[in-house]
């Protein structure tokens, strides 16, 4: 920003052209690593936890495409991702059975309809409001869909879900979709169209529209648009490409229960995209991708995964309300100006510091959850096997958490100088 | 020829207490014209009802001969009448140009498009640069909104309410809280991008009223009690009494 | 059927007065400070389980007033520690916040007292039928939670009216700018109103746990329904949460004694619908059955056709 | 502003997925998945089984193990969601472990068995075996049955024709009520009650039957005043978890004083929550004797050895040392753990269990055939509490084997 604006017109050109080579490239070497990715794993396990954070990632995305860039706080965003997935696993078995021909790649588009026609039906309303009773709105109506799941049990199937199969529709270009890492195929390519689409949305005038309502609805009246309406066609897309994410759901589970809709499953889809970071285009993909990896990987080695997320998107709330893409984002400047070097040392003592606090942290709490659960003798905890009921583990992990503190509230203000030193705009 | 914008016996009152009583007043098209009156005379609460952010409670509004009486802010915006506010009402998280972009947009005819990508909206941006350069701004282009200075959010204000090329603009005390030389700059910009245009502007820093307006209305208590040109104005008894409170007897 | 009206009736009051319980102290929040703490039903649970722990040790009447004191100071932490710092980003990130807190509380819950339900006992003072009609029975412990929760209503009732502190928090509700500005210390009132409305949920806590049980899930089963009474009785509006309280539980609790479905009730009075179609489900259904989703139905009417709700006058 | 952070998220994710790609280590022990939950609202039920298997298997290592290989429980959560278990059972398939125990909610069952049987028949090199020890909605081992799955419970009907035995030899019950959840197997247990309750005691009214939502119901007492304004004078119920707990206490509160007649009114909270009101007036119908009173000696040592390890918890699901240890025997004379090979060597398969009888799993069905027993609440001659709360189940009546069958409409396919 400290740019002369004189030499604008002599570089501007050449910056552009950087500019579409490295956007461009991004996008392409995002669909390489797409498609090269199944080739590098050799679990069944990643291929199944890829393709779930590929519908969790366009999921997160649509999500945001409301709070982000919209403003809009919706408690019921999977209200839309449930219903493209029934919808599309209803029309699935009615491609099984032969009564309708579509194959199933196409799939995703019937959920994104039916995604977006329930948006816009529950949208009319909800949208004429923005703030907290739109928030109040879209929690009536995720507790109205979860009650009616239970009264409608033709089209919800009751506890047991809608199940279907995905090897019985007809085929298209003889493409089959029997194993996961076909399946993942599907999911790569329209996880990238979708990502692109919703990329393209916030640069089209609505898209902008609603940025504009977010931030000041009153003044978009007296521009010439009607607040309720920009926030209706978010509302739409957005739903759309949930129910887009449902679709694909459908295909990779064979499985839809009222569940998908319900209040825990709106609640993740808030935690990823807000841990991610809502600011940020990029922010929910990064949040969809850590938070499945927790998910998958954290649940298996304690149960209390959900403490730690828990944590995890308190201090997100607290310390870094840009989330972790925001946290990226403020390093921007020092990337550009080549002095990432110079905050190797600080961060990664004031990293080490933190880690060795989250350690004991980590230790005192699992500790707890073994004596509270009326558990004795011993259990492995990182490299250590500790009995909780003496009283040395607990010496122990509670010395890390003192040390890691102290060491953090010292070099902490060491890095965070540091930063602002790297950040100062000038010659490095 | 119609005027501007018409008003016909408007009423408002909140709850029990009026706050317009009764304004019938015509703002001929291609003027320049301010409403002036003491603290509490209701000079904003008749900006919201022609702009229809409040709805009147009784009386008629017409905008350039069409009745928009009860219709909706970005309804009457469409129909060519742009506003400012006292209070600095902009897109704080958008760039600079971003707000003035967006206030190009319903104009230049893209509605709710979602299939136009807006970088290739070759007359938008165009529009939204000269404006961008009108208001000295160029330079803070790609600035959030909310981190400009005061004086630089008052023109960005200014700015959001022309971008569209509305032919009706209503600023509120476009000059409120400036310095001299910082007002002047605007009144220039006020002179600039009002040319052939109509506009009615609230505003208490009397040498700027009277250095700009053709005509002025003065507002006391909810009624229009003079209209007229600045120079009869200044002469108006009732005018001099709402404002000093004395009746200026004896010279009639 | 008297027997069932007149049981229905008073089991809806019950049910009504221990949703007040927890309305109040929302209402008084949200009032005050425009949040809508999504936390709020989780300070309930922390009540029951406090005061069965301190129930354990102390028995019941001490747990009574101690873990409301305890949960209250908590909430007051919570309010200083969190939800101030958040306060500057504008309502939907303390919105998110609440949000946040409500999923630690519930996990924490479990790290502590396990997962489980506790058995948390009416205590044996009260353990015994207050009458009897017919061949139904009403438990005193039920009469009691009524005395409590008329208690508080009166309590809050009299701060509110009668005393300086109730007059700064009124004019906190309708005026929270003008309060700052006649020098009271309004973050401090903040933190004070948000103590004494958790310490409230938490008194609903320690009276509801031995009836509705006292399980890591309490807190969400209640946690919407809290925000639905707040919603319809008018956003910051007492009185307003008290009528739409006692509302709610009165028309769940009769709700469930109808057995008359859609289809049934549209055949009495003489129109037939086709029962075999694709909305089958739909006339199937019983009053009973739809019972648990009358009060979203309702928020989501309220919110469109009056947000300020019953009583409210402001909206968010 | 899009491209540095652009380029950083972007390498930020291919990190975490070269992570991810690196994870998971090949075993040496035979592994054994178990699905069900392990947090929320019935993680209570889903952690006591989770230990039962681990005790189990603890005693099977002591014994050298299986193949000369140690077992190994491999937890997963499903939180009682039919949703997650197949994210679950996809990355149990994705490890390449062949076994997947399983038994909260006949909902997930449904899913599981399903899942499995699908993809058993696409990718037959890499098949898995679903052993359901608790999911007893009959579907599963009817209509539904297939190949790849066992069930080491006996089903609701079974269980129904038992308590239905039990209740047509009351000559005081003349109305009946019953309330369930509103799901596949609160709506198999009305229908058994209401069909089985029909031939066998056609004079019984049915003076209510109610679902309400599963769950979601805070307060039963506007229940229990219609079940006493119906005339009930005894009462069938399903529930399980919460909802049992939270109808118990309405019905004390209420002073419903009539018997009722349940699948799942003990342990894991229930018993202790049902305290003093309960005695002789509960009766809940069960695979194992409930261990009171003159408990097998097999039993009573087993109940003993659990509780030393887990004062506050019980060997509720004896099923799961049933389900365990036929797993490994099977194992062992198939010597291999080929699915297949496994399964086949599962049918037919005959077990002694804990309680002493003897027990057979059925080829056409794959359905175990057992006894049942009725037992009820009462806190006389207790030896083997439940919640460690003085209260416990005692033995009123065993249906021996040949009776507590029921016939099965599944017809068999096996993989040629």
């Amino acid at each position: 920003m400290s740019t002369p604006v004189a030499t604008r017109p002599f570089a501007v050109a050449g910056v552009a052209r950087a500019a579409r080579v490295r956007r461009y490239g991004l996008w392409l070497a995002a669909a390489v690593v797409l498609l090269l990715l199944p080739q590098s794993v050799r679990t069944g396990t990643a291929i199944a936890v890829m393709n779930q954070m590929g519908i969790a990632v366009i999921f997160a995305l649509s999500f945001n495409m409301l709070l982000g860039q919209g403003g809009m706080l919706s408690f019921g965003h999977a209200v839309y991702f449930g219903l493209g997935g029934f919808i599309a696993a209803h029309v699935l078995n009615m491609a099984g059975r032969g009564a309708i021909y579509l194959p199933v790649p196409l799939l995703p588009l019937v959920g994104g309809l039916g995604g977006l026609a329930f948006a816009a039906l529950f949208g009319s309303f909800s949208t004429r409001r923005a703030g907290t009773v739109f928030s109040m709105i879209s929690l009536g109506v995720a507790e109205l869909m979860a009650a009616s799941s239970l009264i409608f049990d033709k089209f919800f199937g009751g506890e047991e879900g809608i199940t279907t199969n995905r090897s019985k529709a007809p085929l298209l270009l003889g493409l089959e979709f029997t194993r996961d890492r076909q399946v993942y195929y599907l999911i790569a390519f329209w996880l990238f169209v979708a990502t692109l689409a919703m990329y393209a949305f916030s640069r089209t005038p609505v898209g902008r529209m609603a940025n504009a309502v977010r931030d000041n609805p009153e003044r978009a009246e007296f521009v010439g648009y009607s607040q309720h309406r920009v926030r209706f066609v978010s509302f739409c897309a957005a739903g759309f490409f949930a129910g887009i994410a449902g679709g694909l759901f459908a295909v990779n589970y064979e499985i839809l229960t009222a569940e998908n809709m319900g209040l825990n499953a709106s609640g993740a889809v808030l935690l990823m995209a807000y841990i991610g970071g809502i600011g940020a285009f990029v922010g929910p993909i990064l949040g969809a991708v850590v938070f499945t990896f927790l998910q998958s990987m954290l649940s298996d080695y304690t149960g209390m995964w959900l403490l730690y997320l828990g944590i995890l998107f308190l201090a997100t709330v607290l310390f870094v309300p840009m989330g972790l893409a925001g946290l990226l984002m403020l390093h921007a400047p020092v990337w550009r100006a080549r002095r990432v070097g110079r905050l190797l040392g600080p961060y990664v003592l004031t990293g080490a510091l933190g880690f060795v606090a989250a350690v004991g942290i980590i230790g005192l709490l699992e500790m707890v959850h073994f004596v509270a659960a009326g558990r004795t003798g011993t259990r492995r905890l990182f490299w250590l096997v500790v009995a909780p009921r003496t009283l040395m583990p607990w010496l122990g992990f509670a010395a890390l958490v003192v040390a890691g503190a102290v060491g953090v509230r010292w070099t902490g203000p060491r890095a965070v100088a540091a930063f602002a030193e790297a950040s100062r705009p000038g010659r490095p | 020829m119609t005027p501007a914008i018409e008003l016909s016996d408007v009423r408002k009152s909140f709850g029990a207490t009026p706050i317009i009583r009764g304004v019938s007043l015509a703002i001929e098209a291609g003027t320049r014209q301010a409403l002036i009156g003491p603290n509490g005379a209701g000079k904003s609460t008749l900006f919201n009802l022609i702009t229809g952010k409040y709805p009147v409670t009784s009386g008629r509004i017409r905008v350039k001969g069409a009745a928009v009486t009860d219709l909706a802010p970005y309804e009457i915006n469409r129909r060519g009448l742009a506003r400012s506010f006292q209070v600095t009402n902009i897109f704080t998280r958008m760039s600079v140009f971003e707000n003035i972009r967006c206030a190009v947009l319903w104009s230049a005819g893209y509605r709710y498009s979602f299939w136009h990508r807006i970088s290739a909206a070759r007359a938008v941006n165009e529009r939204a640069e000269t404006v961008l350069e009108q208001l000295n701004l160029t330079a803070r282009r790609d600035v959030p909104a909310g981190v400009l200075s005061y004086a630089e959010q008052r023109a960005l204000e200014i700015g959001i309410t022309i971008a569209g090329g509305a032919d009706v603009i209503l600023l509120d005390e476009p000059t409120a809280g400036m310095s001299r030389s910082e007002t002047e700059h605007v009144v220039g910009l006020i002179r600039q991008i009002t040319a052939g245009k109509t506009l009615l502007m609230v505003e208490h820093d009397m040498s700027v009223v009277f250095d700009l307006a053709d005509r002025i209305a003065v507002l006391v208590y909810g009624e229009v009690i003079a209209h007229d040109t600045p120079e009869r104005i200044r002469a108006n008894a009732a005018v001099q009494e709402a404002y000093l409170g004395v009746p200026q007897g004896g010279v009639a | 059927m008297f027997q069932l009206i007149f049981f229905s009736i008073l089991n809806g009051l019950v049910y009504g007065m221990l949703l007040f319980m927890l309305s109040s102290g929302l209402t008084l929040i949200f009032g005050m400070m425009g949040v809508l703490n999504f936390a709020h039903a989780s300070f309930y649970m922390l009540g029951a389980y406090v005061a069965f722990t301190v129930g354990l040790h102390l028995g019941f009447w001490p747990a009574l007033v101690i873990a409301p004191v305890v949960v209250g100071l908590l909430g007051a932490l919570v309010e200083r520690q969190g939800l101030r710092r958040v306060h500057r980003f504008g309502h939907i990130a303390e919105l998110i916040f609440t949000f946040g807190v409500a999923i630690l509380v519930e996990e924490i819950v479990q790290l502590v007292w396990g997962r489980p339900a506790k058995s948390y006992q009416v205590p044996a003072a009260l353990d015994f039928p207050l009458f009897r009609v017919m061949s139904s029975s009403f438990p005193a412990y039920k009469a009691f939670m009524l005395v409590v929760a008329v208690a508080i209503f009166a309590f809050i009732f009299v701060i509110l009216t009668r005393t300086r502190a109730g007059l700064i928090i009124q004019a906190s509700l309708t005026h929270p700018q003008m309060v700052a500005m006649l020098g009271h210390n309004v973050p401090r009132v903040f933190m004070i109103v948000f103590g004494i409305g958790s310490a409230l949920a938490a008194l609903a806590g320690v009276i509801a746990g031995p009836v509705l049980g006292t399980f890591p899930g309490m807190a969400q089963v209640l946690g919407s329904i809290v925000f639905v009474v707040v919603v319809i009785g008018g956003l910051g509006s007492l009185s307003g949460a008290f009528v739409a309280s006692l509302l709610i539980g009165i028309v769940q609790t009769f709700a469930v004694a109808m057995d008359v479905s859609v289809g049934g009730a549209l055949a009495a009075m003489g129109v037939h619908v086709n029962t075999a179609g694709a909305l089958h489900d739909l006339w199937r259904v019983t009053i009973a059955q739809v019972a648990p989703i009358l009060p979203y139905v309702l928020l989501v009417l309220t919110l469109i056709l009056r947000p300020t709700g019953l009583f409210g006058t402001r909206e968010t | 502003m899009f491209r540095p952070t652009s380029a950083l998220v972007f390498a930020v994710v291919v990190a975490l997925l070269a992570g991810l790609a690196s994870s998971a280590t090949p075993a040496d022990p035979i592994r054994i998945a178990y699905i069900d939950p392990l947090s929320g609202p019935f993680a209570a039920t889903g952690e006591n089984g989770l230990n039962q298997f681990k005790y189990a298997t603890e005693a099977l290592n002591k014994g050298g193990g299986v193949l000369g290989r140690q077992l190994e429980i491999v937890p997963l959560d499903n939180k009682v969601s039919p949703q997650e278990s197949l994210i679950q059972l996809k990355k149990v398939i994705g490890d390449g472990i062949p076994f997947v125990f399983q038994g909260n909610s006949s909902g997930v069952a449904h899913a599981i068995s399903d899942a499995v049987q699908k993809h058993n028949e696409r990718d037959a090199g890499n098949r898995v075996l679903y052993l359901n020890y608790s999911a007893v909605d009959p579907a599963l081992t009817n209509e539904k049955c297939h190949f790849w799955h066992f069930r080491f419970d006996a089903h609701a009907d079974m269980k129904m024709a038992a308590l239905t035995d039990v209740i047509a030899a009351n000559k005081s019950v003349k109305k009946m009520y019953i309330i369930g959840q509103d799901y596949s197997f609160g709506k198999a247990v009305a229908e058994g009650a209401v069909s089985m309750l029909g031939k066998k005691r056609p004079d019984i009214q049915i003076v209510g039957n109610e679902l309400h939502p599963i769950g979601k119901v805070k307060d039963f007492s506007p229940y229990v005043q219609k079940i006493v304004a119906s005339g009930a004078d005894a009462v069938i119920t399903g529930n399980w978890g919460a909802d049992m707990i939270a109808l118990a206490k309405a019905a004390n509160d209420g002073g419903l004083k009539v018997p009722f007649y349940t699948y799942y009114a003990a342990s894991d909270g229930v018993t202790a929550a049902i305290g003093a009101a309960g005695i002789d007036r509960i009766r809940l119908v069960h695979e194992s004797h409930p261990g009171n009173p003159n408990p097998p000696k097999a039993l009573s040592d087993y109940l003993t050895g659990y509780r030393k390890l887990h004062p506050q918890n019980d060997v509720n699901q004896p099923r799961i040392h049933t389900g365990l240890n036929m797993l490994a025997q099977a194992i062992k004379r198939a010597g291999t753990t080929d699915v297949d090979k496994v399964a086949a060597a599962l049918e037919g398969a005959e077990f002694t269990n804990l309680s002493g009888d003897q027990l057979v799993m059925r080829r056409e069905d794959h359905q175990l055939q057992m006894p049942v027993y009725i037992s009820v609440h009462t806190n006389k001659n207790i030896k083997h509490d439940l919640d460690a709360s003085g209260f416990g189940l005692a033995l009123e009546q065993k249906i021996e084997r040949e009776k507590a069958t029921q016939p099965t409409t599944c017809k068999m396919q096996r993989p040629s």
